[in-house]
């Protein structure tokens, strides 16, 4: 990142802003906001100074290029660039005499302020991870003393254990789909143990679904299951050349006759 | 040993330079150090045995002394000062599942009846759980419930928030909150019908006012 | 406390003494000792918190010193050492910039919700990343904002204090300069609803205790 800054630095405003249409690569910002922040960096100002109005523009250019370029953009980016429309032209334009809310200016206040703690924040974590850590710069005792005169022995919990204790009570019922429910599955072994004792009666074509067992037409979950296992047990069937099976077309009936012996 | 009167090339650091390495070595060592040891970490041209020497001195009567370690040194607690340890001798042991478990009922939903420990948990909560709970400071008696069989409730105790580090009750996360914090996995499986963020409307005190 | 024209039962031992005592139950431990537990373990009537001025005192610039950490204390290599400890040194788990920054956000920010987390990086906060800090036990979840919604907030832990050498929040780095500059000021977008007051008081609690 920083290489690209300092090579952005170098160029002429033209070349440079030719060059950031190159480099429409979405994929490496952390939304909008790290994407002006970035976008700002070729200002060289003070945050607090940065021309919001040439950072819109920017932007908008960006976007516009990875429209150009076909590259999806997340909704957050487009939002970003109708909003920098937004005020871009509401800095362009002279305040409307008693308008209410918000002033354009402090809109783009606030913007820069918002792009300021970012930058501030990652120097921030920086520096925090500059710091001596222990185990890193800075170390304990290694050899911590357990003397044992007298055994006391002390539970120890810790609010994450007792949170996910509570989270796994609550949840149980979430788990309760790992175990089958048995009262609406109709297995196919259980479709091919009918189907084989009413086969004997299926002499002329006769239409699968005349086959369900009774009941299991009543709810769509034990239709569904009740026909897909005697479609399988069909097939299964079939396979072992005990039925013929024909359909007239696709998703018409699936019909099944007996094989004669 | 290089000899002292020799000049090295890299100038070993002053003497009391060397003296804080080593203490600084074997503090930080989990196990004793050894001479041969102590003149490999140190910058070349450094005489880890005199340093220990002054070292050693300097920790006479000191609450903590060098001592010898076949032959490695270590730090080492001053003999008569033994009966401080006390306290490094507690052994630490993880509550057992049903305990945790009927402590997170307790806080989330006090004041709670055992009955209502046991729905939750959804299998019977012994008497050893309760009492280690209430041995341990984190849950007592409440109220009773005016209920036939006016049972007595659980809730938990000021111990229980100061050690969880917790202001009142209702800081603990809800379970939207447990999820979003990536603390529980699972989802809901498709197909079912259970929606659990509702299931909290069980627990109304806590998670909503 | 007692005080100290009054004659005691059991005499405290001298201050050396004491200064011997409390040096050895630090060093003994890996973890920080507050000094309320100092205080249960040395003999009735002793002073932890004077012994500790002096012994803090006779182990500056030496090869291990007392570092204060929240309200505990415990010996520590010098900084200045720590390429002598490679042998003792843990590889940590390299974190990404997501976690990193959001460290950073609960640290300068505390207490502070996962909306407002979000609202600074101008990204969400994904479940893997606050996961993996409380993992570490550098960061917890704090109290509730008493806002709509009552959110949880985020706060920074003891232990991460004790991982970067820090006694308080504090002392974090430039912690001064952006509080001067306003960038710790939780600002609404003009014209947005005004901020309860409540967040505010949240922000200051932290940093004064």
């Amino acid at each position: 990142m920083a290489e690209t800054w300092d090579q952005a630095d170098r160029l002429a405003p033209s070349d440079r802003m030719a060059a950031e249409a190159l480099i429409v690569d979405v994929d490496g910002y952390e939304g909008p906001l790290d994407l002006l922040l970035t976008l700002s960096r070729s200002q060289k100002v003070d945050l607090r100074k940065i021309s919001v109005l040439q950072l819109a523009e920017q932007y908008l250019t960006f976007v516009s290029q990875a429209y150009q370029l076909r590259i999806e953009l997340a909704a957050d980016y487009l939002v970003m660039a109708a909003w920098l429309a937004y005020l871009k032209s509401r800095l362009l334009l002279p305040p409307e005499p008693g308008e209410l809310g918000p002033t354009a200016a402090d809109l783009a206040a606030h913007l820069s302020f918002q792009l300021e703690r970012l930058a501030a924040m990652r120097e921030a974590a920086s520096r925090l991870m500059a710091l001596d850590q222990l185990g890193r710069n800075v170390f304990a005792r290694g050899i911590p003393e357990e003397v044992s005169r007298r055994r006391d022995i002390r539970y120890e919990a810790t609010l994450l254990d007792l949170m996910r204790a509570y989270a796994r009570i609550r949840t149980r019922d979430d788990f309760r789909p790992f175990a089958l429910d048995r009262e609406n599955v109709f297995t196919m072994e259980q479709a091919l143990d009918r189907l084989r004792s009413l086969i004997g009666y299926a002499g002329n074509w006769a239409d699968l679904t005349s086959f369900l067992p009774d009941g299991w037409d009543l709810t769509p979950a034990r239709r569904r299951s009740a026909t897909a296992a005697h479609f399988a047990a069909v097939l299964e069937l079939a396979k072992r050349g005990q039925v013929h099976l024909r359909q007239s077309d696709t998703f018409a009936a699936l019909e099944i006759r007996r094989r004669e012996p | 040993m290089s000899d002292p009167t020799e000049p090295s090339l890299f100038a070993a650091p002053p003497m009391a330079e060397q003296e804080r390495m080593v203490e600084a070595v074997l503090f930080a060592s989990a196990e004793p150090v050894t001479l041969a040891e102590l003149t490999q970490r140190l910058p070349e041209g450094s005489d880890p045995a005199e340093a220990l020497v002054t070292l050693r001195r300097r920790y006479e009567g000191r609450g903590v002394n060098i001592v010898k370690v076949g032959n490695a040194y270590a730090f080492r607690t001053a003999a008569d000062l033994g009966h401080l340890m006390h306290k490094e001798s507690v052994e630490t042991r993880k509550l057992s599942r049903a305990a945790i478990e009927t402590l997170a009922i307790v806080a989330y939903h006090q004041p709670v009846t055992r009955a209502e420990i046991e729905e939750i948990r959804g299998v019977a909560v012994s008497r050893g759980t309760v009492d280690q709970l209430i041995e341990l400071d984190w849950i007592r008696f409440g109220r009773r419930r005016m209920t036939p069989g006016r049972p007595v409730t659980f809730v938990v105790t000021d111990h229980f928030l100061d050690h969880f580090g917790l202001e009142t009750t209702r800081d603990l996360p809800g379970l939207k909150e447990l999820r979003a914090a990536g603390l529980l996995d699972s989802r809901p499986l498709p197909g079912a019908d259970a929606t659990p963020d509702e299931e909290l409307d069980g627990q109304t005190e806590l998670f909503e006012d």
